[in-house]
């Protein structure tokens, strides 16, 4: 413990930057996974290929991903957009299937009544959509936010500042507290992020009282 | 320097961008030249851990970073992997023609950090062993551990059999001779491993350094790299650095860190401190 | 884009497929360390998870463990692992079983619970023991859901078992980290690009599986109505 | 036939269904040829078995459904010229299942349609809140989600929230096919009360021959395709039914609608052909 | 109380109700002290509304649930001395939304409980068949899946599927209660005639009080608790409802109780106090 005695400022330090790599990634998935759940809702045939795609983008493992995207997208190796680029192609992967399932989700009467009473479409995306989705979509969130920020880690590997850091770092200087400081930092913030987002999916959807509302698919994405 | 040319003008900015790798070791000697350099009254920007050579080299290129501690005979095989050069005077002369325009080879200090090949105490007395020459009287099979890359390294087994006549099998473990590999060496998983001269589990372990007397490593001398935004003064506060520090302080300062877990700022303070350099 | 055609050179090639670091032995490495995660992490996850789901007791607390692991950095999990078990195959391969338990317990959870609980109610009712329950009623309608578990698990153990090249000689990882370190890029992207084979094929598999077991539990209705 | 009838007396107001027809992409035939009067202020219920049309007729009238051929008429306006999303506003619909907004309050389910018409938000609720008073339902109700409401609540703000924008017209389809018997007679008899009190124009649709007989002044009867097999009031339906279909389909053979009385206690009881109670008579 | 006279005079057969309670264990007292004897042969119907502790009493008979207090008897032993997995399979049971097993066949789901028996499935799936026909389904359904089924015919499969292990004893809960109305008549229909036929021991548990008029000989209406009202013939109970509960629940003051004889057409039909036709009169 005398390690982190030493080094709790660094800690400190290193936790903003993992969020500061890991919110802006969930955040970009999040706003495209959406609007391609909804694509893959709206037009059954493009559905197959949005899934097939996301889980072609899913099973590619990270370290060669952080390679190839600075050559893609032109950006230097080590700069953190190539790391949130990665965790937002992974997040929004694992997200659309979700996304999907939270439109399917939306009671189809429900969706038939709202038009008989003169819902536009907008309307009807906006007002009954959207939020009726939000229960389903938000535990695919969920998921998403904890594997991101413990995924933030590998970042490390090619040099981009983390708690993975203190991984790599421990794991070179054979300090096996400051790895399981990574480690343990490392959830804890995986943790607390579900439990906040828990609590604002709570706030949301007052209309769901205390009932479980758990499907399937969320359970099993990840 | 400063990472963004618009930002300065002519050059002459008054901030130093120091870069170190993603290995404590070098993160130490980079906080000793940038608290000299803050002494001094220069601003320095410390961008530290950022990854290996291939992440941060380019970056040095681009003149985006200012100074770097790096090690001579690694970075000349990064620039010139077929180079002949062995011997420390051979190996710094070829550096300095071998770096690109904008940066310069600043004076390389004595200490020296470099691949060596090690075994354990035990099996250096069981087979009476202190260079890699003996190795040839093992008649067990020796499996040698390290990064994959090794396998097909002038260094690694290849150049084991072509300079010495050894032959070895090859295990990789990713972790540049970090504690995987002490521990697969205690373990007797692996008998040989490629180690930095100054990594403190050699003594912490009790571990024996076989003399390379092929030169299958090029010698490795801890060598400042600086653009030319380091100028006259700033390189002469750096080269005092370099002058002072040697393979012993560099194993101490690495001693401090893994087994007294302090972290880099305060071993670099104490160390300038105790070289009245500070 | 010229890396990738390289990458696909490379994985054309035929000499790249030979000897003992050729892709054929590594892919058969790769897909064996997965196998063999997912499995051994089946051992304790699927009973855990069919008892949870069949009692409808201890779900708060398995869903919270599933989170906490599912948390857990796989990297300082191996790290960790690695330090306490050295080089060899052990490390990573009960790190990536750790990987997979979050998966396929929740799979398994929601598989048995899914069953409509009416039918499990008659079926008790008819004199079904609870053990008959679980086999002829519970695990048959949950078997879908169960292997949708399984392939959740499948997916990321196969990408992350690149992992067991950092401490042994095993696996398709093995290019990646080659690679990586001698800057040969193709090579790395081949690599990715073959494990990212591995897992689909893997993925259309089980999901293939999964159909068939979906179907045999929900057969799809025909229109019993008169008029139609 | 009573229909034609109507038709010729009924006048300009109320639904005209014009020689209306149906095919669906798929080439099901679900209406061939179908006309209809729905006098204003009357009560229209189409029966039929699964399949017959029932649906896609009254999905007509506020366009969820424009027909192949023909035309629906109210109050002489063809629905196709008028805009769809104006003309839902202003006809109620009760679904099957209540259709009610889960992430809404039951007050501001009721409000929508009035909301969505601009109305202010506060007028809207308190508008409201005397619909909710009309069906029944107690002002405490009044902040709950659908979900915490029984069945029977939810099809009764159902039926506030078609009232809410004070339509002509209101359109049933099977309102209370999801709720058990009990409930249901305590809805129909709240129909009945409303429909004494306001007086609007309602076509219903149900399975229940006994649920038509109770609600409507006027029933038809469908065969599949949209086909009327009897048209007219419930009692002449019951008393002379125009074939065996029909006669089937309302049970005038069944045990239950040959019916004799016994005495029991000194109460003179009507019982039906397997001598189960039915009611008493007067 | 016709409930303490049937006690007294049933002797020793049947299913016997001593006492009996259940305190869940959040603390809900779904019932306090419920006494009623079953004679063997009889249908009894439990009615009364939502929470009263139907499903609850029904349950203890094949121990689904155990009495906290008092002890239920068949044919004079108390159930707890017996073997809940073979007591279970003694005893017929349907719930109310069928709960067939969906990845079985129909005549699979049917052989169900013989097979657990030990019989050979062959045997099992010739005797299923047998028991098709009996509840009125086609040979052609027999090798469906329950999805493919209508709800009224799921029912069907159902009642077979209870009958199957020819138990003495059949427990409904809410057998038809997921079916429509012209559904539930004919498997009402069909239950008569089952029952005429095999002369099982029932209880049924229904929400519709006209359902168990015309089903059980014995009804039992209860209040919250597992509380009786009042037990007896469905003729005295509706002539003599015990109080303003009953009498509210059966309806005996709805004007669709209260009927009276209109002449149309040359044909007396009886019409309720709304002037809606009910039947036609012998
Ligand atoms: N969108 C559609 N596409 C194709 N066919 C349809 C569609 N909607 C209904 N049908 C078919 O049209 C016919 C009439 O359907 P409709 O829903 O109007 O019947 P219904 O009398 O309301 O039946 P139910 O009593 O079952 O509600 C049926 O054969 C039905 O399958
Ligand atoms: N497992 C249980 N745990 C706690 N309370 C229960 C349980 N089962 C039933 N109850 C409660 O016991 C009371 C009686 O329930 P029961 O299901 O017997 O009523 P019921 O008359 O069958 O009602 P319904 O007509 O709605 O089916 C209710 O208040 C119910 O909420
Ligand atoms: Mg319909
Ligand atoms: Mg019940």
């Amino acid at each position: 413990m005398t390690w982190l005695q030493n080094n709790w400022s660094w800690v400190v330090e290193l936790t903003l930057q993992h969020l500061a790599l890991a919110v802006p990634a969930i955040v970009a998935s999040v706003a495209l996974a959406v609007p391609l759940g909804r694509l893959a809702h709206r037009r059954p045939r493009l559905r197959q290929s949005v899934l097939g795609l996301a889980s072609v983008l899913y099973a590619i493992p990270a370290l060669p991903l952080l390679i190839v995207i600075p050559v893609v997208f032109g950006i230097p190796l080590r700069s953190p957009l190539t790391l949130v680029i990665a965790l937002t192609l992974y997040g929004t992967a694992l997200l659309v299937g979700t996304a999907t399932d939270a439109f399917v989700a939306v009671d189809e009467g429900v969706r038939e009544s709202a038009r008989a009473m003169g819902y536009s479409r907008r309307a009807m995306f906006w007002r009954v959509d959207l939020p009726l989705s939000v229960p389903v979509l938000l535990s695919g969130i969920r998921v998403v936010t904890v594997s991101t920020v413990s995924l933030v880690t590998i970042g490390a590997l090619v040099g981009i500042s983390s708690l993975g850091t203190l991984l790599t770092d421990g794991f070179q200087r054979g300090i096996t507290s400051e790895v399981v400081t990574g480690v343990v930092v490392t959830m804890a913030l995986a943790l607390l992020l579900d439990g906040t987002l828990l609590a604002v999916g709570r706030a949301l959807t007052p209309w769901q009282g205390r009932r479980r509302s758990h499907t399937v698919t969320e359970e099993v994405a990840l | 320097g400063g990472s963004d040319p618009l930002a300065n003008d002519g050059g002459s900015s008054d901030t130093i961008v120091v870069g170190s790798q993603d290995y404590y070791s070098n993160e130490i000697v980079a906080e000793i030249y940038a608290q000299a350099l803050e002494a001094e009254g220069l601003d320095v920007d410390r961008q530290f851990r950022i990854g290996q050579r291939e992440a941060y080299v380019p970056e040095l290129e681009s003149g985006s970073i200012d100074l770097f501690p790096e090690y001579s005979g690694p970075l000349l095989q990064y620039w010139e992997s077929k180079t002949p050069a062995r011997l420390s005077d051979d190996v710094y002369a070829a550096l300095q023609k071998a770096t690109p325009d904008g940066l310069r080879a600043l004076e390389q200090s004595p200490a020296t950090d470099q691949d060596s090949y090690v075994v354990t105490r035990e099996f250096a007395e069981k087979w009476d062993l202190s260079t890699i020459a003996d190795l040839a009287k093992v008649t067990d099979p020796l499996t040698l551990g390290g990064n994959s890359e090794g396998e097909s390294r002038p260094n690694g087994p290849k150049g084991l059999k072509s300079a010495y006549g050894v032959s070895v099998d090859f295990t990789p473990i990713e972790d540049g001779g970090g504690p995987l590999t002490v521990k697969a060496l205690a373990d007797d998983d692996i008998q040989l491993a490629i180690l930095y001269t100054a990594d403190p589990s050699i003594r912490e372990n009790d571990l024996v350094t076989l003399e390379d007397t092929k030169g299958l490593f090029l010698a490795s001398h801890v060598v400042p790299i600086a653009s030319d935004d380091v100028d006259k003064d700033a390189a002469a506060v750096i080269d005092k650095i370099s002058a002072a520090m040697s393979a012993d302080d560099l194993v101490r300062l690495n001693q401090l860190s893994v087994e007294e877990e302090r972290p880099a700022k305060s071993i670099a303070a104490d160390w300038l401190e105790a070289e009245d350099l500070a | 884009m010229n890396i990738l055609l390289d990458a696909l050179a490379w994985i054309f090639d035929p000499s790249s497929w030979t000897g003992s670091n050729g892709v054929g032995v590594r892919l058969a490495q790769h897909l064996a360390v997965t196998v063999a995660a997912v499995l051994i992490a089946a051992v304790p996850a699927v009973p855990l998870g069919v008892l949870v789901g069949h009692t409808r007791r201890g779900r708060g607390a398995v869903t919270a463990l599933a989170g906490a692991v599912r948390a857990v950095p796989t990297l300082g999990l191996l790290t960790l692992l690695a330090l306490l078990m050295g080089v060899g195959v052990g490390a990573p391969l009960l790190a990536l079983v750790a990987l997979a338990v979050p998966s396929l317990l929740a799979g398994a959870y929601a598989g048995i619970e899914a069953a409509d609980p009416v039918a499990v109610d008659a079926a008790r009712a008819m004199g079904m023991s609870e053990w008959q329950i679980v086999r002829d009623v519970e695990l048959p309608l949950g078997a879908g859901v169960l292997m949708g578990g399984v392939r959740a698990a499948t997916l990321q153990v196969v990408a992350t078992a690149t992992l067991a090249a950092y401490t042994s000689d095993t696996g398709l990882g093995r290019y990646l980290f080659t690679g990586l370190k001698s800057r040969d890029y193709p090579q790395m992207l081949a690599g990715a690009l073959l494990v990212a084979a591995l897992a689909l094929l893997l993925d259309r598999l089980l999901a293939t599986l999964q159909q068939r077991m979906t179907l045999l539990a929900h057969r799809p209705a025909v229109d019993a109505r008169p008029g139609a | 036939m009573v229909e034609a009838h109507r038709h010729d007396s009924g006048g300009s107001v109320g639904i005209e269904f014009k020689h209306v027809g149906k095919t669906y992409a798929d080439g099901t035939v679900a209406v061939a040829d179908f006309s209809h009067h729905v006098p204003s202020h009357g009560t229209v219920a189409f029966v039929g078995s699964s399949g017959s049309g029932k649906t896609t007729l009254l999905r007509m009238v506020n366009r969820m459904v424009d027909p192949s051929r023909g035309a629906v008429l109210i109050d002489d306006e063809d629905v196709r010229e008028l805009d769809k999303v104006r003309l839902r506003r202003r006809i109620g619909y009760v679904p099957q299942a209540g259709g009610l907004l889960p992430h809404r309050t039951v007050v501001d389910n009721v409000a929508t349609v009035p909301v969505l018409n601009g109305m202010s938000r506060r007028a809207a609720r308190s508008d409201a809140a005397e619909l909710l008073a009309l069906v029944g339902l107690d002002q405490s109700l009044a902040q709950r989600y659908p979900a915490q409401l029984s069945g029977g609540q939810q099809q009764r703000v159902a039926v506030a929230r078609a009232l809410a924008s004070d339509p002509n017209i209101l359109l049933m389809d099977e309102p209370f096919g999801a709720v058990d018997p009990i409930v249901r007679r305590d809805l129909q008899d709240q129909m009945l009360r409303i429909q004494a009190e306001l007086a609007k124009t309602i076509v219903i649709v149900t399975h229940d021959i006994d649920e038509a007989f109770r609600l409507a002044d006027d029933v038809v009867v469908l065969r599949a395709g949209g086909v009327v097999a009897q048209a007219g009031s419930p009692q002449s339906i019951l008393a002379s039914p125009a074939d065996d279909f029909v006669r089937d389909f309302v049970g005038a053979d069944r045990p239950g609608r040959n019916l004799r009385t016994v005495d029991v206690d000194g109460r003179r009881l009507v019982v039906d052909g397997e001598g189960r109670p039915v009611g008493v008579l007067r």
